[in-house]
């Protein structure tokens, strides 16, 4: 028997177990004439463990015995797999939003004028976070806040080219006087990103 | 004095037996059925009592009994004796009967359609003969090739390499799984309609007022804004763009003038007729000659 | 973005999904910018076939995508990691598969016809927890009888991709293309029953 079948009989049975095998596991799979000693298991485990040495793959050795497992370098990427299901912003952050983009360049205090309530941080942070707004600089006036606006991923991500192509004002007083019954997120239901409340 | 007949419908999803042998047994008196004992049988049709029932149950039905009669013979389905196909049939359905065993209803359905074919291939027919009319045999070949068939395909299937039997999904253990957040989605109609509720309600409560800019001139304001970050001057020249043509330069125009309203840049002139010269307004207290009391703390 | 780490993230996601993985799975596995196009994912998917040649693996392409497999050459052995012998499945279920598979959609009186047999409804029920068939909706007939289908699930099973790639089905003869032998009839009969395959 050659090491090269050894080896890839322990490495089929360890990725066809998916999970941890002792010796004893690895040794039952093979005949009883083929069967190999624990002390050649090890020395096959370990030609297994330098194969894997440029992969992302690695042998561990845990309590319950020995399997292949993803390095933890590559664990966060592998994990997109499973996303999570995206939760929905609160209002407060597309209203930000919404008044960065029509209105910028704009301070957080003009945005709390607007809206009439605090801007708070997380909404600013989570903008930032998925450069959708810039600090394009800051405004002289007493505690030189900073100035925002929105960036170019901000128009490619709404399929815009300029920021002209926004509906103007005019047309969306129109639009509210229809009283048109757009579909939103039903708010019950929405677990809020941002972690916000409304504002 | 009729042994009693069950009617079942056989349960196919047991475990399968093999294919029955061909039997092979010497003959023997093997039953007493009704007071008479039974040694009649064809040899080949003699099973132990005890094996007849699973013999049964591994056909899958009255078209699979008689595929297996036909095959026995290494006849083809289009070859049928007819004749002794139903009789062998017939000797099978009286057996089973005869010793009660449970006989789904379907066994009977054929033995009383082979009855009927053979009657009507007995029956003498004129020379000529009119091309409709089919063979009596016919529908049942048609049948017995179709069961065949997917008989055939059922092996094919089982034989195809399967997942846990023939081969395994490889699998590696993920330690730490992280939770991988994806960034929520928002459609330009929801920030649309948000920026309209935010507008009407600032007007309602009147705390300020909306400035009406074109968005072109916004989006003006934050270039310049942006291209002045470095801190250091500008030409004011340079801030515009000929090729956007005389609108293009409009808009610069009106976008640098409401930057200085706002406070947000610097126009600087040395001398009177000097090149005129602009720079972030928060470039300013950056330089040391200016120094800004509430940026010093 | 080197073709090796390319090619070790493929194989980390392959593994730690256990499952078969669709191009667009293993594209989002990437960063925005990392992300491949199909046509290097393909060519990555080729690469790892390649590595695992001489290896009791194969790179298998089924309905739902790609997988990583233990070649059916190591059955024997891989085996013997579980105690119990994996399900063998009846004759009657095996032929129900089928006709659902080549003959879909299709009733089950459709099948009972064929088989000559009622179908046990246990059978049916099996097919359904399996994920192997489904029901695709009704037949427009009195009783509205319910009509079924194989899913992916099943071609990922028996390492299909799609149901073309079945065995191909027996020919049926006409009764009239074979020398009839009849014992019974006179001769002329023998040349009846054109038109008895339905093909």
């Amino acid at each position: 028997m050659s090491d090269a079948y050894r080896r890839n009989v322990v490495e089929a049975a360890l990725l066809a177990a998916g999970r941890s095998l002792q010796l004893s596991d690895l040794a039952q799979v093979f005949t009883l004439e083929e069967r190999p000693s624990d002390a050649q298991l090890l020395a096959t485990l370990e030609e297994l463990a330098a194969l894997y040495a440029d992969r992302a793959l690695e042998l561990a050795h845990t309590a319950s015995g020995w399997r292949v497992q993803v390095r933890s370098d590559y664990a966060t990427q592998i994990a997109r797999l499973w996303p999570e299901r995206p939760a929905r912003y609160s209002r407060a952050l597309l209203e930000t939003l919404a008044l960065i983009a029509y209105r910028q360049p704009i301070t957080r205090g003009e945005i709390e004028q607007v809206r009439g309530v605090a801007v708070n941080p997380n909404i600013i942070k989570t903008l930032l976070e998925r450069n959708w707004i810039r600090v394009i600089g800051t405004r002289d006036v007493p505690g030189r806040p900073e100035v925002l606006g929105t960036t170019a991923e901000f128009l490619d991500y709404f399929g815009l080219q300029k920021l002209e192509q926004l509906p103007p004002l005019a047309e969306l007083r129109a639009l509210a006087e229809f009283n048109l019954q757009l579909e939103l997120a039903d708010p019950s239901t929405a677990q809020l990103a941002d972690g916000t409340s409304d504002g | 004095m009729q042994p009693e007949l069950k009617i079942v419908v056989s349960n196919e999803a047991a475990a399968p037996q093999p294919p029955p042998a061909p039997p092979e047994q010497v003959e023997m008196p093997f039953a007493v059925v009704n007071g008479e004992p039974v040694t009649q049988l064809p040899r080949d049709l003699y099973i132990p009592p005890q094996a007849l029932e699973v013999f049964l149950e591994a056909f899958e039905g009255p078209l699979d009994l008689l595929l297996y009669l036909i095959r026995r013979q290494n006849l083809d389905v289009l070859d049928i004796p007819l004749a002794e196909i139903t009789r062998q049939y017939m000797k099978y359905i009286e057996l089973m009967q005869d010793l009660q065993l449970e006989l789904a209803g379907e066994y009977l359905v054929m033995a009383a359609t082979l009855a009927e074919i053979k009657s009507r291939m007995l029956l003498p027919r004129a020379a000529a003969v009119d091309d409709a009319e089919e063979d009596p045999r016919a529908e049942l070949v048609r049948r017995l090739q179709e069961y065949e068939r997917f008989k055939r395909a059922a092996e094919n299937l089982d034989a195809l390499p399967r997942l846990e039997r023939d081969v395994w999904s490889a699998s590696a253990v993920l330690t730490d799984r992280k939770v991988v957040r994806l960034v929520p989605p928002v459609t330009l109609q929801e920030m649309i309609i948000a920026f309209r509720d935010v507008v009407a309600r600032s007007e309602m409560f009147a705390h300020h007022h909306v400035q009406r800019e074109p968005l072109s001139v916004r989006a003006r304001m934050t270039d310049i804004v942006a291209s002045l970050g470095g801190g250091g001057f500008v030409d004011f020249v340079q801030l515009f763009r000929p090729e956007e043509g005389r609108m293009g330069v409009a808009v610069t125009f009106i976008a640098i003038l409401e930057l200085v309203r706002e406070g947000l840049i610097d126009i600087v002139q040395q001398e009177p007729f000097a090149p005129l010269h602009v720079r972030a307004a928060a470039a300013r207290q950056l330089t040391a000659d200016a120094p800004d009391p509430e940026s010093r703390q």
